[in-house]
C-alpha cells in the first residue's frame, strides 16, 4: 500500500469536477442527474480514503457514512428519474432549460 | 509499485468513464460509460480494503442505478432525439474547472497527506453488521424509511395519471 | 410440567392470538374464525389443566418483567401460578370452551359470526390474563380489557337501541367502580412502591398492614369499589340485568360465570390487604345484595332477567362468604356457581332458541315434553342453584357460606339475611321452572318448540354433570377445595358433617329450601294463565319488586337529573355570562376598530403605499435572478463555493 | 480420507511449489482459475448433451446419438459448427456494444465461481463477503443483456432485452431475500463460513443442512424458482421465446458470439446452482456423519448434478408463462413469501432456546405451518387475480 492519500483525493476532486461540469453543461435532465451521481461518488471516495488513512480505522465511521450515502444515492436516482419521466410526460421534453415554470 | 499501477488503471477507468459519460452524444453510451466509471470506483474501494462498500457500490450503482437510467432514457426517447449541449455550456465547464482547481489547490496546500496508512485495517462484515445494529441503528432505520418513501414516491410520481373525468355538460 | 410453570403466559396468549387473527379475517371466513377461537381456547384449557396439575404437586411460580421506566422507578408486570389462579384458570377456560362450542350452534344464523368469536376470544384472553397476573397493574389492564370485551359483546347487536343503551350503561356504571379501584391502586403504589403481588417478600401483598389501619382499610375499600362495579353489588348492580340484551352465550360466559366473578376474584386475590373493618363492609354489602336481588327476581318475567338477578344475588353470597369465611368459602361458591349458572343460561338460551326468540316466561309453558334434554339439564341447574341437599353442588357451597356467617362474630344480621335469601332463591326458581316447563303451552310458539341441536345440548349435559359433581370437592366431610387453596391435603372424615352447629345450619337451610320449593310449586304449579297469583295477593309489593325497588328511577331522579341540571347550569353560564362578556368585548373591539380605520386610511396608508412601491420595485429587480434555470443556480453555487474556499485558504495563515 | 479428499489441493500446492517463491501466489491463482475453467467448461459441454438426451427421453424419443459413443461427442461437433459459422453484424447495429455484450455477460459469470467452495479447502477466493460479491458480480449480466438488445437496433431484440431486464430485476428480489435467512442464521456472508455453519450433526448422524429446516426448505424452493427465472430458463424463458419474439436479444447474434451467450447462460445457471448447494444443501458436507469418508468434492458434484437434473426436468415439464403472470408471480407471491420466510427463520432462531424433548417436533411443525399457511393464502390470492380463460371467437 504505497499510494498516498493525496492521489485518492485528487482523483475524487477530478471526478467531482467532471460531474459538476457535466451537470452544468448538458441539457438533458438525465445527464444532469448522472453528473450529480458522479459528484456524490466523488464524495464517497473521499470518505473511504480518509477512513482508510485515519489513525483508528477500526471505528468504521467513514465506511458507514458511505454505505448510507450509497443508499441515499439510490433513492435520489429513483426519485429524480421518476420526476424526469413525469415531466417528460407533461411537457414532452427532458431538457432542463425548458423546465423553467418556477421563476420570479 | 504493483499497487500504484493498479490504482492508476482503476483511476484511468473511472475518470475516462466519467468524462465519456459527460461528453458523449448518445445517451445510452453515456449511461454505459457511467456504469464503467462506477465499476472503476468500486475497484478503488476494494483497493482501499473497503470490500463491503465496494460490492455494495457495484450492486447498487451498476446493478440498479445504471439500469434505472437506461430505462429512463428509453422511456423519454432520449436515445433518438439528440439534445445539444446547454447554450451556456462554456460557462458551466469553466465553473467546473474552477471548482476542480480550487479543490486540487487546497489538497496541494494541505500538509500530511503523504504518509502511509495503518498497515492493517479491521473491517469484517460481522463488525459492520454489529455497528449497524448498535451505534448506527437510528440512521439505519432512517435510511429504511427514506428508501420506502423513495420507492412509493417514485412509483406515484411516475404512475400514469388516470384520465380526468369529463366535466358535466352545462 | 416444568414447561407450563415457566411459560404460564402462554395460557392467555393463545386466545389473544386468536382474537388478533380473527380480527383480520374477512367476514365470510366463518369456519376459520370459529375454529381458531375454539382451538385457541381449547389449547388454553389444556395448558390450564397442566398448570393445575403442577400446582397439585406444589408448583408455585412468580415472574415479572419491566414494562417501561419512568425516572428511577419502573412499571412492573408479571405472571403468577398459585392454586387460586390455577383453579380459576381451569374454570374460566373450561366454561369458555363449552360456551364457545355452544355458540357455534346458537350464533349459527348471525351475519357477524367471525366478529363474535373475535370478541369472545379477546374476552377469554383478558380474563385468563387477569387470573394469572402477578401485578395489580397487569390485573387492572386485563380488568379493563374484560370490561371492553363486555361492552363490545353486550352491544353486539348494536342495531337494537336497547342493546346499545345497555352496553353504554354497563360501561359507564362499571367505570364508576373502576375509578375507585384506580385511586386505590395509586394509593397502594404510593404507600408500598410496588404493584407486584408477590416478589420474594417485597410484593404489595406481603407487607402486612400498610401505613396504619385507617389507610389500609381505605385502600382496601377503594379497591373493593372496583369489585362492587364489576360484580354488580349494591348500589352499582343496575347494569347487570340490562346486560342481558347481549347474545345468550355472552350472558352465560360473561355476565354469569366469569367476568362478574372477577370482582369476587379481585377481593380474594388482594385478601391480605383486607383489614377486618373492610371485611365487615364486604360482608354487609354482600348480604344486602343477596336478599335485595333475590327479592327483585321474584317478580320478573323475562327468563334471562330472572337469572341475571339471581346472579347478582349469588354474587352477594360470594362476597358474604369472602367477608365472613375467607377466600376458600367465597371461591368455592364462585366455582360451583360458574358451572350451574352457565348451565342455566345456556339452558335458557336453548329455550329461547326453541321458542323462536321469545324471552317472556308467561308465553312459554309445557316445554318439559318438547325439550326433554334441556329440561333435564335445566332442572339439575335449578336444583343446584336452590341448594337442594346432598347431591347438588349449590347446597354445599351455600352451606359453607351460611356456616361461616353463623360463626361470624361481628353480627348475626348477614346470617339471617342469607337464610332469607336462600328461601327466596328456591321460591323464584320454582316459579320460573313451573312457568316455563310445566303446565300447558301459552302460545303457538311454545307449542311448536323443538329440542335444540346436539352442538348446543352437549355442553348443557357436560355442565349439568359438573354442576352436580363440583359440590363433592368441598363438603365438610372432605374439604378438598379449601385445603387445596391453602396448599394442604384433605382427609375424609364424616364426623365433621355431623358436628352439632353445622348440622343445625344445614337442616335449617334444607328446611327453608324445601319450604321455598313447596310454596312456589303450590302457588305456581296450579296457577293457570293470566295475572300472577302473587300479584293478585299483594299488588303493591309485587309492583315494587317488578320495578326493581325503583333503583333505576331513583338514579334517574337523583344522579342523572343532578348531572343534567348541572349541565344546564353550565349551559346557562356559557350562554349568558361568558357570551355576554364576549359580546361586550367584541363591541368594544368594533368601536376601536372604527376609530382605527379612520386613522389608518388617512395617515398610515399614504406612507405604506410609498413603501410597498419601493419594495415591489426591488423585488422585481431581484426576481430576475430567479429565472427557473436550475443549472444557473448550480453555477452560482459552484462559484460561491470557490469564493468561500479561496477565502478560507487565503484567510488562514 | 484426507488423501482422496485433498488431492486437488495437494496437486495445486505441489505444482505451485515448483515456481520461484515471489511468483507462488500468482501461480496458484492461475492454477485455480485454470482448474475452474477446465472443470466447468467440461461441465458445460456435458450438460448441453445431457440436457438434450434427457429431454429426448422425457419426450419419448432418442436424443443425439450419432457422434461418438452414445452421442457424447455432440458438443464437440456443435462447437466446431459454432466457431466456423459466419459472424454477422447488422448494418445499423452499434458495433462496439454489439461486440462487447457477450463479453460483459460471460466474464463476470466466470468471476462468480471464484468464491464457491467446491470441497474442503477448495475455494479459490475466501472473501469475507462472498455472497455479496456473488450478487454484485451477477448484476452486470443485466447490463450485458441490455447492451445486446439495444445495440442490435432491432425491435424484437429490444423487446426481448426489456423483458429480460424486467424479469431479472423482479426475480432478483426473491432470490436475494431467500438467501438472507441463511446469512442471518449462519452469522456470516462468507460462503466457507456458511458451509461450516452447516457442518455439525444431529441425531442419527444427520447433517444440519439448512434444507432440513422449514425455512431452509422453503428458502431452497424460492431460491430455485427465482434462479430459474434469473437464468432465463423454461418456464421463465419468455425473453428469448422463439415463437413470440424470435429469440429476443439473441436474434442478431450468430457464430462465436452466440456461443458465448450460450456459454454465459449455462455458466450462470451453474454458478447459481453451486450457490444453492452451498447455502441450503450443506455445501460439500456429506448428508450423514458416517458418509464423511467419501471425498468432499464428490458430494458437491453429486448435489450439483441433482439440482441441474431438476432444472432440466422442469424445462421438460412446464409450459412458458405470460409476462403478466410472470411479474405477478414474483411480486405478489415470491417476494412476500420470502419476506415471511425471513420472519419464520427468526422464529426458528428464537424457538431454538426451547429445551424440552418435545420441543424439536413442535418447533418444526410450528415453523412449517408459519410458512405453509401464508404460501397457501398467497397462492389462493394469486389465483383469484388471474384473468378468466380467454375465449376465442373463431376457434370453437
Amino acid at each position: 500500500m504505497t499510494t498516498p492519500l493525496a492521489h485518492y483525493l485528487i482523483l475524487a476532486a477530478l471526478l467531482f469536477g467532471v460531474g459538476l461540469a457535466g451537470a452544468l453543461a448538458r441539457r438533458n435532465a438525465i445527464l444532469v442527474l448522472l453528473g450529480l451521481e458522479l459528484m456524490l461518488n466523488a464524495a464517497n471516495l473521499n470518505f473511504i480514503a480518509f477512513w482508510r488513512f485515519s489513525s483508528h480505522p477500526g471505528e468504521l465511521t467513514g465506511l458507514m457514512f458511505v454505505l448510507f450515502s450509497i443508499a441515499i444515492g439510490a433513492a435520489e436516482a429513483a426519485i429524480g428519474l421518476a420526476l424526469v419521466i413525469a415531466i417528460h410526460r407533461h411537457r414532452r421534453t427532458a431538457q432542463v432549460d425548458r423546465f423553467d415554470s418556477l421563476k420570479g | 509499485m504493483l499497487n500504484e499501477i493498479a490504482f492508476l488503471l482503476c483511476a484511468t477507468l473511472t475518470l475516462a468513464g466519467a468524462v465519456a459519460a459527460m461528453t458523449l452524444r448518445n445517451l445510452v453510451h453515456c449511461a454505459l460509460c457511467a456504469a464503467g466509471a462506477f465499476a472503476g470506483l468500486a475497484a478503488i474501494y476494494l483497493q482501499l480494503d473497503a470490500e463491503f462498500a465496494g460490492f455494495a457500490q457495484l450492486l447498487v450503482y451498476v446493478g440498479a442505478v445504471a439500469i434505472l437510467i437506461v430505462f429512463t432514457i428509453l422511456l423519454t426517447r432520449g436515445a433518438e432525439i439528440q439534445p445539444a449541449a446547454s447554450p451556456s455550456w462554456r460557462m458551466g465547464v469553466t465553473v467546473g474547472a474552477l471548482v476542480t482547481a480550487c479543490l486540487i489547490g487546497s489538497i496541494a496546500a494541505s500538509p500530511g497527506l503523504h504518509g502511509s496508512p495503518p498497515q492493517t485495517v479491521q473491517a469484517p462484515v460481522k463488525r459492520i453488521g454489529e455497528q449497524l445494529m448498535n451505534q448506527y441503528v437510528m440512521p439505519l432505520e432512517a435510511i429504511g424509511l427514506l428508501l420506502t418513501a423513495a420507492l412509493l414516491g417514485a412509483v406515484i410520481i411516475a404512475l400514469r395519471e388516470p384520465p380526468k373525468p369529463e366535466p358535466p355538460a352545462p | 410440567m416444568e414447561f407450563i410453570v415457566k411459560h404460564i403466559w402462554l395460557i392467555p396468549a393463545a386466545p389473544l392470538l386468536a382474537a388478533g387473527a380473527g380480527a383480520l379475517l374477512p367476514k365470510r371466513r366463518r369456519r376459520s374464525g370459529a375454529g381458531l377461537a375454539v382451538g385457541a381456547v381449547g389449547v388454553s384449557f389444556l395448558l390450564s389443566c397442566a398448570a393445575f396439575w403442577a400446582t397439585l404437586h406444589g408448583g408455585r411460580a412468580t415472574s415479572h418483567f419491566r414494562w417501561f421506566d419512568f425516572g428511577a422507578t419502573s412499571a412492573q408486570l408479571g405472571w403468577m401460578l398459585d392454586p387460586l389462579g390455577a383453579i380459576m384458570a381451569v374454570m374460566v377456560a373450561l366454561v369458555s370452551l363449552l360456551i364457545f362450542i355452544y355458540s357455534l350452534g346458537y350464533m349459527a344464523g348471525d351475519g357477524n359470526f367471525t366478529r363474535f368469536f373475535c370478541f369472545m376470544s379477546l374476552f377469554a384472553a383478558a380474563m385468563l390474563g387477569m387470573v394469572l397476573a402477578n401485578s395489580l397493574l397487569l390485573f387492572f389492564i386485563c380488568w379493563e380489557l374484560v370490561g371492553l370485551a363486555s361492552y363490545l359483546l353486550i352491544g353486539f347487536w348494536f342495531q337494537k337501541p336497547a342493546a346499545a343503551a345497555a352496553a353504554r350503561k354497563a360501561f359507564i356504571t362499571t367505570r364508576i367502580g373502576d375509578l375507585g379501584f384506580l385511586v386505590g391502586m395509586l394509593a397502594l403504589y404510593s404507600k408500598t412502591g410496588t404493584l407486584l403481588f408477590y416478589d420474594g417478600g417485597g410484593g404489595c401483598l406481603e407487607q402486612g398492614v400498610i401505613g396504619g389501619v385507617a389507610v389500609s382499610t381505605a385502600i382496601a375499600l377503594l379497591i373493593f369499589c372496583g369489585a362492587i362495579g364489576k360484580s354488580g353489588q349494591l348500589p352499582l348492580h343496575v347494569w347487570l340485568p340490562d346486560a342481558m340484551e347481549g347474545p345468550t352465550p355472552v350472558s352465560a360466559l360473561i355476565h354469569a360465570a366469569t367476568m362478574v366473578a372477577a370482582g369476587v376474584f379481585l377481593v380474594a386475590r388482594v385478601y391480605p390487604l383486607m383489614t377486618p373493618q373492610a371485611l365487615q363492609v364486604v360482608t354487609w354489602v354482600g348480604a344486602l345484595t343477596a336478599v335485595f336481588a333475590a327479592a327483585i327476581a321474584v317478580a320478573q318475567n323475562d327468563i334471562k332477567r330472572i337469572l341475571a338477578y339471581s346472579t347478582v344475588s349469588q354474587l352477594g353470597y360470594m362476597m358474604m362468604g369472602l367477608g365472613a369465611g375467607g377466600v376458600a368459602v367465597g371461591m368455592f361458591h364462585l366455582t360451583t356457581h360458574a358451572f350451574f349458572k352457565a348451565l342455566l343460561f345456556l339452558g335458557a338460551g336453548s329455550v329461547i332458541h326453541g321458542c323462536h326468540d321469545e324471552q317472556d316466561i308467561r308465553k312459554m309453558g309445557g316445554l318439559r315434553k318438547r325439550m326433554p334434554v334441556t329440561f333435564a339439564a335445566y332442572a339439575a341447574g335449578m336444583m343446584a342453584l336452590c341448594g337442594v341437599p346432598l347431591f347438588f353442588s349449590g347446597f354445599w357451597s351455600k352451606d359453607a357460606i351460611l356456616g361461616a356467617a353463623d360463626h361470624w362474630s361481628a353480627s348475626r344480621g348477614p346470617f339471617y339475611l342469607g337464610l332469607f335469601g336462600a328461601f327466596l332463591t328456591a321460591f323464584y326458581m320454582t316459579r320460573q321452572v313451573c312457568a316455563v316447563f310445566f303446565g300447558k303451552p301459552a302460545t303457538g310458539e311454545a307449542e311448536r318448540a323443538r329440542e335444540s341441536a346436539p352442538v348446543m345440548t352437549a355442553p348443557l349435559l357436560i355442565l349439568a354433570v359438573l354442576a352436580v359433581a363440583a359440590g363433592f370437592f368441598g363438603t365438610p366431610a372432605w374439604p378438598w377445595f379449601q385445603r387445596y387453596l391453602e396448599g394442604g391435603r384433605a382427609g375424609f372424615d364424616l364426623s365433621r358433617l355431623l358436628d352439632g352447629r353445622a348440622l343445625t345450619v344445614m337442616l335449617l337451610s334444607t328446611a327453608l329450601v324445601a319450604a321455598g320449593i313447596t310454596w312456589g310449586g303450590w302457588i305456581y304449579g296450579r296457577a293457570g294463565r293470566g295475572t300472577d297469583p302473587f300479584e293478585k295477593a299483594r299488588p303493591a309489593l309485587f309492583a315494587c319488586l317488578r320495578r326493581k325497588f325503583f333503583v333505576d328511577e331513583f338514579y334517574a331522579a337523583t344522579v342523572v337529573r343532578l348531572t343534567a341540571a348541572f349541565a344546564m347550569f353550565c349551559d346557562w353560564l356559557d350562554r349568558v355570562v361568558l357570551d355576554g362578556a364576549v359580546r361586550a368585548v367584541s363591541w368594544l373591539a368594533v368601536a376601536l376598530a372604527r376609530l382605527n380605520r379612520s386613522v389608518d386610511e388617512s395617515v398610515v396608508n399614504g406612507g405604506f403605499d410609498a413603501g410597498t412601491e419601493a419594495v415591489r420595485g426591488s423585488g422585481a429587480w431581484v426576481s430576475r435572478f430567479q429565472n427557473g434555470q436550475a443549472q444557473r443556480y448550480l453555477r452560482v453555487i459552484g462559484l460561491a463555493f470557490c469564493g468561500l474556499l479561496i477565502l478560507l485558504l487565503w484567510g488562514s495563515p | 480420507m484426507s488423501g482422496a479428499d485433498q488431492i486437488f489441493v495437494w496437486i495445486g500446492h505441489e505444482a505451485a511449489g515448483w515456481a520461484p517463491a515471489p511468483a507462488q501466489p500468482l501461480v496458484s491463482a492461475i492454477l485455480a482459475i485454470a482448474g475452474i475453467m477446465a472443470v466447468f467448461g467440461a461441465c458445460f459441454a456435458l450438460t448441453t448433451v445431457a440436457e438434450r438426451k434427457i429431454l429426448g427421453r422425457m419426450q419419448n424419443r432418442f436424443g443425439p446419438n450419432r457422434v461418438g459413443p452414445y452421442g457424447l461427442f455432440q458438443p464437440l461437433a456443435d462447437g466446431v459448427k459454432m466457431l466456423t459459422k459466419e459472424d454477422i453484424v447488422p448494418f445499423s447495429a452499434d458495433k462496439t456494444l454489439h461486440f462487447l455484450a457477450p463479453l460483459v455477460l460471460t466474464v463476470p459469470v466466470w468471476l462468480a465461481f471464484a468464491v464457491l467452495p467446491f470441497g474442503r479447502n477448495m475455494s479459490a477466493l475466501d472473501l469475507d463477503c462472498g455472497v455479496l460479491f456473488f450478487f454484485a458480480i451477477g448484476s452486470a449480466s443485466e447490463l450485458a443483456v441490455f447492451m445486446a438488445g439495444w445495440s442490435s437496433q432491432n425491435k424484437y431484440s429490444l423487446v426481448g432485452a426489456m423483458r429480460a431486464i424486467a424479469q431479472m430485476i423482479s426475480y432478483e428480489v426473491p432470490l436475494v431475500l431467500s438467501t438472507v435467512p441463511v446469512l442471518m442464521l449462519a452469522g456470516s456472508l462468507s460462503l466457507n463460513g456458511i458451509v461450516a455453519a452447516q457442518g455439525s450433526h444431529t441425531i442419527g448422524g444427520l447433517a444440519r443442512w439448512n434444507v432440513f429446516t422449514p425455512w431452509g426448505l422453503a428458502g431452497l424452493l424460492l431460491f430455485l424458482i427465482a434462479a430459474t427465472a434469473e437464468s432465463n430458463r423454461s418456464p421463465f424463458d419468455l425473453p428469448e421465446g422463439e415463437s413470440e419474439i424470435i429469440a429476443g436479444y439473441l436474434t442478431e447474434y450468430s457464430g462465436f458470439k452466440y456461443a458465448l451467450f450460450f456459454l454465459g447462460e449455462y455458466l450462470g445457471l451453474f454458478a447459481v446452482t453451486g450457490l444453492a448447494v452451498t447455502l441450503f444443501l450443506g455445501g460439500w458436507h456429506a448428508p450423514f456423519q458416517w458418509l464423511e469418508w467419501a471425498p468432499s468434492w464428490l458430494w458437491f458434484g453429486a448435489k450439483f448434478s441433482v439440482l441441474i437434473f431438476l432444472f432440466i426436468w422442469a424445462r421438460a415439464t412446464l409450459p412458458r408463462l405470460r409476462l403478466d403472470q410472470l411479474l405477478n408471480f414474483s411480486w405478489r407471491f415470491l417476494a412476500p413469501l420470502s419476506l415471511i420466510n425471513l420472519a419464520v427463520a427468526a422464529a426458528w432462531h428464537w424457538t431454538g432456546a426451547w429445551e424440552s424433548a418435545a420441543a424439536a417436533p413442535v418447533r418444526w411443525l410450528l415453523c412449517a405451518a408459519l410458512i405453509a399457511l401464508p404460501a397457501h393464502w398467497l397462492g389462493r390470492a394469486l389465483r383469484g387475480r388471474l384473468p378468466p380463460p380467454r375465449k376465442y371467437r373463431y376457434a370453437e
